[in-house]
């Protein structure tokens, strides 16, 4: 297992009180694994994902579990060997990439600056040879290295922001809605280079991403993720074929499907629960189509459907929809 | 010892205002008369007992019916450029103050008729009447090379940046805003003065300048307001100095009777001003304005002038006593009618006055302050407002005075009441004369004294235009300011106090007589 | 997490964050110690006003029992005068800093909402402004227009409202791009009516924080020019007070109870208002919120 | 009455911007010579990419910015031809609908006072009893129960579903007979978009309402529409009906926006059409077609002449559809 | 290139603002009352022929018109006229007395902005601190100050009691001048420079340091720090030269400001600079001196505010069009 998060919690303080982001977040991926994690907005996913290369802001504190990294906890690492580990070994396409880039400052320069920065034995030139490259990787001519961001599209940001996460060749990118704010056919193009690095580079990822669809189309597997927990996680057909979980059965049925026939989608009533007083039992009780008696009383147990497909609901194995 | 980088050779004098200009002709402050009398020679001077002492003239003569003057000249005065100083020089500065009537100095050459050179080395001034005040004391003698080529137009004009004279100091330079520097000029005819240097440092403020002098960055100051001087008094190393001097404040009423005149008119009525006058405690006023640094004021001329003032019998004296002044309107039929505290004259205008300030000039604002609360304490009413001096100089000196009441002072540069006198005289409307005031009887003293050239029979008739003046009372003289200064005791010495003050006065020999103290 | 309804005012909410923040509470209970000192000062302690005393002996007199504060250069009493001076420096302020407001207020208002040749207008009007230097400006006026009370506030009020002009105008430019005005502009609403019912309140809220900035400046600008001896003479300020006391000498003489009470004064009231305008800023300007 | 609503005509809507003290004035051409009609009762989709001009049309349509050419025949009326009072009149026939609603609520009002500002601005209501009657009508009407108590609140306090609602009951108070709803649930949450879509409907069928639906989602567009209409640079590209448009797009243009609609279950991303390059400025647009750079037809064709010449009509092609090629709908 | 067609057009402003201040100051000043040649009168003993000849010499007796295009005419040759009361070429004295108030002013400036920038980030970078709280109101603290006062507090407990520091003048009197007294005038510019900074340096600290506060909640920060930068260099390589953009503006405000505070402090410290020399012009009715100083001291913030949108330009790629 490349990545392991054992029981993760992250609170944030906040004037109203606690919010209990991340409730005891269990989740692997194997090293070459494309990881999709969806849910809807506030459900936790930037915050899971953040604690990873412990980037969380400075009101968050992580309440308990671990991560392991190759192994190694994080979370017992000091600030120094993360600042080592960071980009280098884990690297972060941001959400906007239109306010990720320093305003004042040359693309290129950015992203030698990573590069300069973990390994001290290259020069300059070099380091500008190995920009330039990455630029043609996500094919974004290389002579614009020069130029301001806000020179560039909302779609060469993106590109350029994953340019640099490249820079230093990480194990593991993580991806926070790369693609979400762009143009359909920007989203395609991104989406497909995400998809053609990953295998041709051997590299890991995990993919944010609030819509199912995109998760569906470009990931091995998916992880739901609702009230900040995990409801279920499996390779992407199982999930999205048999959805074990009645959110995510709820969620896929939110989406309209070109390639079904057109029906009007339904929608899930109701709001999330409030994370600052978390209910005892299951986040979706309130919204549930098939709640049953008891599943607001204690949390439900995973239910494990084989090769890797859980979910956390006693229906589960009962059957998809 | 003092911290002047130089040594001891350099005097350091602190004041608080510049000179306005280093042009003699057209400069009017006292500062640049100060450094003018030590750059520039006149005929005559002031020693250090205010008595006549030859200058650039070795000795002078009026004839019998004291209508000529002539000035024997020394031969061994040279300008500061290296030129001979030559009776033409006299002659020139003289023409060209008259004939261009050029700044101050032309007064004293009203009656002149012509002056010439004689046998070379005499210089005689001819007058078409007696002339009671000897001009030779007041016009700085020019040099002609240099003036010569200028038109009057161009003497206005003219900053005369590196003024040459033949004094006993020469110009070095003017640092605008922080300094200016003499130094001993080596050509000079009398004997060497002891300073090789003098600076004069300029303090915006003169409680600054008051802790300077402690210090020790200065040596002397030209003169110092009397709660600041109050404060450097118990200084071991700071000598102070009280001497009278040739000025007055006083409190002036618009009494133009010309329709220009949008002054309010009541004050044209005696009564009134004498009633305002009697309600001031002038003592009170020296005390609480001047910090008792000075003498309640009555005539106009000052004690610094003790040969020529007028003593007034105690029963004579206006002021201080409220009771009489409300009698006085009482009688005039000033009375309160309308109950608001404000007397009113019996057409119900009421006696309300404006009354102006310099504002820079503390002590007169204080008494103004002081006035304001007097005068309602006797049913008139005062508002007050003070101005900058230009503009209180241009809102009182205005052909349509639109004014009531200002404060503001008299300084005589030379211990002759000629000047002083000169003030009220009808045809000095227009001029130095502030409260418009004419009285025929005062003008003709004016003249008769102007030609009577003994001092017992000038002194007469002097009293006698002092106490018309008093009584009619478009003046109310304050009080004759003490002048102030103080000096170090470790510095300098061989400082003698003198009334109008050590230094600043209209003698230059202090500085001339000056020792270091070691 | 859904918010219970609950009667909503904002005021109330500042008000109340106001006087939670340290700083905010510290500016309210200066300024309420300066008003009432300056309200009802000369009331609480009726001593001889403006009374000078006779003698020589008693001018600039150290603090005793009949005089707290002790006396200035004409013997009249510090303490006395130092109220008094509150209530000059309060009016002052308080009056300059209307005509500020209601003349940056407006100017911000139109320059920001038309933002044609009448707007860029007014903007290049206030730059304009803020491009002279402020005292030297308000010197050169209260000399050449006198200097008496009225023209004292007429000439700060006049000079001082540039920065609320500014204020104003970002305000409304930020408000006029939101989408409600648009919302509302389609349904046909009035440029009257948009002003009036959407811009205006939400403007406010900064140009108040702005307003309790703006009286401390004025307050400065006040004490500055009496300072410099262009103060009303007749009229007790505390900067009229450190005119006379810093020309009598007072420094030198250590006379200190007569240029501390109207420096500190100086110093509270302004530090009052800076305190609450920059804690009220803070509060209402959301870009500045940092808790 | 006619069938038609709307008729629009060769709308033109240029803004003017000067890009520089020493430049000459250019134009952004948003939209650009747009033919369409809008027929009663019926939700027309306008979907392209960003920039297309979508949000200009719609602010066009209820005279939010100034058309500078064509003609908007509302009922029979040219929209830009009336003014002032008139206009204002006229704007409680369409109404808006915005994309944010975070942003098109005022925080300082209370949800009654939102509601009720059209009412008040029109002045509709004669009474305070009848304003409040009204209100509370459209609130229910939008879903927002208890009305009495939602019209108390203020935005903030209200999720962002329950201010879109807002939005919508903002809208239809004054009854108007068209919305341009401008990407009205791209804001929100995939879990709480359906519920409003559905309200709209709703409030469609009860009063009779015709519908602008702008938006950039393809499958939204053809969950919800009648017909959907493509735009590229401020031009029609295909109109038909919402099946025939995606199921059976004839424009390239359409045929790669349709290829990459991302669908919710797994599959290979095989048979996409990615378009290379970028859009052109809508400031200096290319003579000929448009869309010749970018279009994968084109340089499967080898690049014919006609498209660098002259720019394709929008030609009828089927019942009811317009596309605007030169090669449309041959060879797929 | 489009940077210098922006530099061209906010030179052409700054002309435009500068034309408009000329205008306004001979406006100011010719059209309000005070009538100068009386003023010079004042000694009395001027004919009238005297006071024709002078308004001659000072130009005042041509029609308003003329008098305004001469001016424009002079201001542009550099000839400010020719001072009323010490009847020098004003453009002469003006040299003398600017350098003095750059001296001054320049010292201050460095200081308050390294100082004030130092603190500012020094706050930032500490949020919610006891050091941040503290740099918070000692900066509100300063803000409020009267400059005029803290100088006379200096002049007392530094000058008066302690005898640390002159307190009056640049040199001490009877100095020679020159670099010798180089020591000289750093013991006299302690004090002014001190009053003009402490005052000023409030404002500094706290807009560098919301500024900061702004900037270092921005995502690219973010991603710095993603980037494995340490606190540090996220802060001085990332988050500072961000921050640094407002308060160039400041800084050109603050000149504005600080032409105000060089009067008072000269006034205080008997400091021979331009600030001075206004207000005495003020005081004396000096109507060349005064436009003369008032154009230049606006030319000095203009020039300050052209400074900064030039800066702005270079180091901000995105501004583009005004
Ligand atoms: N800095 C913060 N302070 C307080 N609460 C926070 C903070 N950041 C996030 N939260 C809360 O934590 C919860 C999880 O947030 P998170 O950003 O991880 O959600 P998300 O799934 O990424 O949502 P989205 O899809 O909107 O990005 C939310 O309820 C959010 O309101
Ligand atoms: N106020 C404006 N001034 C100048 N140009 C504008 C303005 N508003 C829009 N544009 C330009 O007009 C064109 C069309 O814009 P419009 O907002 O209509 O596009 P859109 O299709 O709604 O895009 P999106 O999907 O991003 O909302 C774009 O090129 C845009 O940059
Ligand atoms: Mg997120
Ligand atoms: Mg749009």
């Amino acid at each position: 297992m490349l990545l392991e998060m054992q029981d993760l919690c992250v609170r944030f303080a906040s004037r109203a009180g606690d919010v209990q982001a991340v409730r005891g977040l269990s989740l692997s991926m194997a090293e070459g694994e494309l990881l999709g994690l969806a849910g809807e907005s506030g459900s936790g996913k930037t915050t899971a994902a953040m604690a990873i290369p412990r980037l969380l802001p400075r009101n968050a504190t992580v309440a308990g579990g671990r991560i392991l990294f190759d192994g190694e906890d994080l979370l017992a690492k000091g600030e120094p060997e993360m600042e080592a580990l960071r980009w280098k070994a884990i690297s972060v396409v941001f959400q906007g990439a239109m306010n990720a880039l320093n305003p004042v400052q040359r693309v290129g320069s950015q992203i030698a600056e990573a590069i300069l920065h973990h390994e001290a034995a290259t020069g300059r030139d070099e380091a500008r040879r190995r920009v330039e490259e990455l630029f043609e990787l996500v094919g974004i001519p290389a002579a614009r290295s020069a130029s301001y961001p806000h020179e560039f599209s909302g779609g060469m940001r993106q590109r350029a922001m994953i340019a640099m996460a490249l820079a230093c060749k990480p194990r593991l990118v993580i991806a926070d809605e790369p693609i979400t704010a762009l143009d359909v056919m920007i989203q395609a193009q991104i989406l497909n280079l995400i998809k053609r690095l990953c295998s041709e580079l051997g590299l890991s990822m995990i993919l944010i991403s609030h819509d199912l669809s995109v998760i569906a189309e470009t990931c091995d597997r998916v992880a739901i993720m609702y009230a900040g927990r995990l409801v279920e996680t499996g390779g992407a057909r199982e999930v999205f074929e048999s959805p074990a979980h009645p959110y995510t059965a709820a969620l896929l049925g939110a989406f309209p499907n070109v390639n079904k026939e057109r029906v009007f989608v339904a929608g899930i009533p109701g709001n999330p629960p409030s994370l600052i007083e978390p209910p005892r039992g299951c986040g979706f009780y309130e919204r549930c189509a098939r709640r049953s008696p008891g599943c607001d009383e204690a949390e439900p147990a995973s239910v494990d459907l084989g090769g890797g497909h859980v979910a956390a609901c006693p229906l589960a194995r009962g059957g998809s929809r | 010892s003092g911290k002047g980088g130089t040594g001891s050779r350099v005097l350091r004098v602190g004041w608080n205002a510049e000179p306005d200009s280093m042009n003699p002709i057209t400069a009017f402050s006292t500062q640049g008369v100060e450094i003018f009398q030590l750059v520039y020679d006149k005929l005559l001077g002031y020693d250090r007992d205010l008595k006549v002492r030859p200058e650039l003239a070795e000795s002078y003569s009026y004839s019998d019916d004291n209508k000529t003057l002539s000035f024997v000249l020394r031969g061994n005065a040279k300008w500061q450029d290296g030129q001979a100083l030559t009776p033409d020089d006299v002659v020139f500065t003289y023409k060209l103050i008259k004939d261009k009537q050029l700044g101050e100095y032309a007064q004293w050459l009203n009656h002149m008729t012509s002056v010439e050179v004689k046998d070379g080395k005499k210089v005689v001034l001819s007058f078409d009447e007696p002339q009671a005040f000897n001009p030779g004391l007041a016009i700085p003698i020019l040099p002609k090379h240099i003036w010569a080529s200028m038109s009057a137009d161009e003497i206005q004009k003219f900053a005369n940046e590196k003024p040459i004279g033949s004094g006993p100091y020469r110009f070095v330079e003017w640092k605008n805003g922080a300094s200016l520097t003499l130094e001993r000029n080596p050509d000079y005819w009398g004997p060497a003065p002891k300073a090789e240097k003098i600076v004069y440092t300029l303090y915006a403020n003169e409680d600054i300048m008051a802790q300077a002098l402690k210090s020790g960055d200065i040596d002397i100051v030209t003169e110092m307001s009397p709660t600041v001087w109050d404060g450097v008094k118990n200084d071991k190393d700071v000598k102070i100095a009280e001497m009278p001097s040739f000025s007055f404040h006083h409190i002036g009423f618009n009494v133009y009777a010309d329709p220009k005149s949008k002054g309010n008119p009541l004050l044209r009525d005696k009564a009134v001003r004498q009633a305002l006058a009697y309600s001031l405690d002038r003592q009170r006023l020296v005390q609480l304005a001047l910090a008792g640094h000075g003498q309640a004021g009555d005539a106009i001329i000052p004690a610094g002038m003790k040969n020529w003032r007028l003593e007034l019998p105690a029963d004579r004296k206006i002021g201080a006593d409220p009771g009489k002044a409300m009698a006085i309107l009482d009688a005039a039929g000033y009375k309160d009618r309308n109950g608001d505290g404000v007397r009113e004259d019996a057409k119900g205008k009421p006696l309300s006055f404006r009354l102006i300030a310099t504002q820079t000039v503390a002590v007169d604002v204080r008494a103004a302050q002081l006035f304001k609360d007097a005068a309602e304490k006797i049913g008139v009413k005062l508002s007050l407002q003070t101005l900058d001096e230009n503009t209180l100089g241009s809102t009182v000196y205005n052909e349509a005075p639109d004014w009531d009441i200002f404060v503001w002072g008299w300084d005589s540069n030379v211990p002759d009441p000629n000047y002083l006198l000169s003030v009220p005289i009808t045809s000095q409307i227009g001029q130095n004369n502030d409260v418009f005031y004419s009285n025929p009887a005062y003008d003709a003293l004016f003249d008769k004294q102007s030609i009577t050239m003994d001092p017992m029979a000038r002194k007469a008739i002097t009293d006698e235009m002092q106490r018309i003046f008093y009584e009619d009372s478009a003046y109310i003289v304050m009080w004759y300011q003490n002048k102030l200064q103080a000096y170090r005791v470790d510095t300098w010495k061989n400082w003698k106090e003198i009334p109008g003050g050590i230094i600043y006065n209209v003698t230059r020999d202090n500085y001339l007589d000056a020792v270091p103290a070691h | 997490m859904s918010p219970e309804p609950r009667p909503y005012s904002r005021r109330r909410e500042s008000l109340s964050l106001l006087w939670s923040s340290p700083l905010g509470k510290t500016g309210l209970i200066l300024l309420g110690i300066v008003l009432l000192v300056g309200i009802a000062g000369p009331l609480v302690f009726p001593f001889q006003p403006r009374t000078s005393a006779d003698s020589a002996a008693s001018v600039l007199s150290q603090p005793d029992r009949s005089h707290w504060l002790g006396t200035d250069e004409l013997g009249r009493d510090v303490f006395r005068e130092t109220l008094d001076g509150a209530r000059v420096s309060l009016i002052v302020g308080v009056l300059a800093t209307l005509i500020s407001i209601l003349i940056g207020s407006l100017i911000g208002l139109v320059a920001g909402y038309y933002q044609g040749a009448l707007g860029s207008f007014l903007m290049r009007l206030t730059d304009f402004f803020l491009a002279l230097p402020m005292l030297p400006l308000v010197i050169i006026l209260a000399v050449i227009f006198g200097q008496s009370f009225a023209v004292i506030i007429l000439v700060i009020g006049l000079t001082g409202w540039p920065s609320t002009a500014r204020i104003a105008r970002s305000q409304v430019i930020s408000v006029r791009e939101r989408r409600f005005i648009e919302r509302v502009r389609s349904l046909g609403a009035s440029d009257a009516r948009i002003i009036r019912v959407h811009v205006l309140p939400n403007v406010v809220p900064l140009i108040v924080a702005n307003t309790s900035l703006v009286i401390a400046g004025s307050i400065l600008s006040e004490a500055t020019l009496a300072f410099l001896g262009l103060g009303d003479p007749s009229r007790v300020s505390w900067g009229t007070m450190l005119h006379y006391a810093f020309e009598a000498g007072a420094a030198g003489r250590g006379a200190w109870w007569y240029l501390m009470p109207p420096g500190l004064g100086i110093v509270l009231v302004v530090l009052g208002f800076t305190l609450t305008g920059h804690t009220l800023d803070r509060i209402l300007n959301p870009r500045l919120r940092d808790f | 009455m006619s069938d038609k609503l709307l008729e629009v005509r060769d709308l033109l809507v240029r803004y003017e911007s000067r890009r520089g003290p020493f430049r000459k004035p250019s134009a952004v051409r948003a939209v650009d010579g747009l033919s369409f009609d809008l027929r009663r009762g019926e939700v027309l989709a306008v979907v392209g990419e960003s920039g297309c001009g979508k949000t200009t049309l719609g602010k066009a349509i209820t005279r939010l910015v100034g058309a500078s050419g064509g003609s908007i025949l509302f009922d029979g009326r040219d929209l830009l031809k009336v003014e002032g009072s008139e206009l204002r009149r006229m704007c409680g026939c369409f109404q808006t609908i915005f994309q944010d609603p975070y942003e098109s609520l005022d925080p300082r009002q209370s949800i009654f006072d939102i509601v009720a500002e059209p009412l008040l601005i029109h002045r509709e209501a004669s009474s305070e009893a009848e304003l409040r009657a009204r209100v509370h009508a459209a609130l229910e009407a939008a879903g927002l129960h208890p009305a009495e108590e939602m019209a108390r609140r203020y935005p903030h306090m209200l999720s962002g579903g329950q201010r879109q609602r807002v939005s919508i009951a903002a809208a239809m108070i004054l009854e108007p007979e068209l919305i341009v709803a401008d990407e009205p649930v791209s804001m929100l949450d995939v879990s709480i978009r359906a519920e409003i879509i559905r309200l709209m409907l709703e409030l469609r069928e009860r009063n009779r309402l015709t519908y602008l639906f702008i938006t950039h989602d393809l499958s939204l567009a053809w969950m919800i529409a009648d017909r959907i209409m493509v735009l590229y640079l401020g031009k029609l590209v295909e109109i038909g009906g919402a099946d025939e448009v995606i199921h059976g797009a004839l424009h390239p243009y359409t045929q790669a926006l349709v290829s990459v609609i991302p669908v919710p279950e797994a599959r290979s991303r095989s048979g996409q059409i990615l378009l290379k390059g970028e859009t052109p400025s809508p400031i200096d647009v290319p003579p000929g077609c448009r869309f010749r750079a970018r279009c994968w037809k084109c340089a499967e064709l080898g690049g014919p002449a006609i498209c660098a010449e002259r720019e394709p009509e929008p030609l009828p092609a089927g019942e009811g559809r317009l596309v605007a090629c030169h090669f449309a709908g041959t060879h797929l | 290139m489009l940077r210098l067609e922006m530099i061209l057009k906010k030179l052409a402003q700054a002309l435009l603002t500068l034309l408009a201040v000329a205008t306004f100051n001979f406006a100011l000043f010719r059209v309000l009352p005070g009538d100068p040649v009386k003023l010079l009168a004042r000694s009395g003993h001027l004919s009238s022929e005297a006071i024709a000849s002078m308004e001659k010499a000072f130009g005042l007796d041509k029609p308003l018109g003329t008098q305004f295009l001469l001016y424009l005419r002079n201001v542009c040759t550099g000839q400010l006229g020719i001072s009323y009361t010490y009847r020098r070429a004003v453009a002469d004295i003006l040299r003398e007395r600017i350098v003095n108030t750059l001296i001054l002013l320049a010292l201050a400036t460095v200081i308050v902005v390294a100082v004030g920038v130092a603190a500012g980030v020094l706050a930032a970078s500490r949020r919610g601190s006891k050091v941040d709280g503290a740099l918070v109101v000692t900066s509100l603290v300063f803000w409020s100050l009267p400059t005029f006062w803290v100088g006379l507090v200096l002049v007392i407990v530094l000058g008066v009691y302690l005898g640390a520091f002159p307190i009056s003048g640049m040199l001490s009197p009877g100095s020679i001048g020159g670099w010798g007294s180089l020591g000289d005038l750093a013991r006299h510019i302690v004090l002014p420079t001190i009053t003009l900074a402490l005052v000023d340096m409030g404002q500094f600290v706290l807009i560098t340091r919301s500024s900061l506060v702004d900037v270092l909640t921005e995502d690219y920060i973010l991603t710095a720090k993603a980037k494995g930068l340490s606190r540090r260099e996220v802060l001085w390589q990332h988050g500072v030269p961000n921050a640094l953009l407002p308060v160039i503006t400041t800084t050109a405000l603050y000149v504005s400001l600080v032409v105000g505070g060089a009067i008072q402090v000269e006034t205080v410290f008997s400091w021979p600079g331009m600030g001075r020399l206004m207000y005495d012009a003020v005081l004396r009715r000096d109507y060349p001196l005064l436009e003369a100083s008032f154009l230049l001291s606006a030319a000095i913030v203009i020039f300050a505010n052209f400074l900064s949108d030039i800066v702005y330009l270079l180091i901000d790629p995105r501004v583009r069009e005004a």
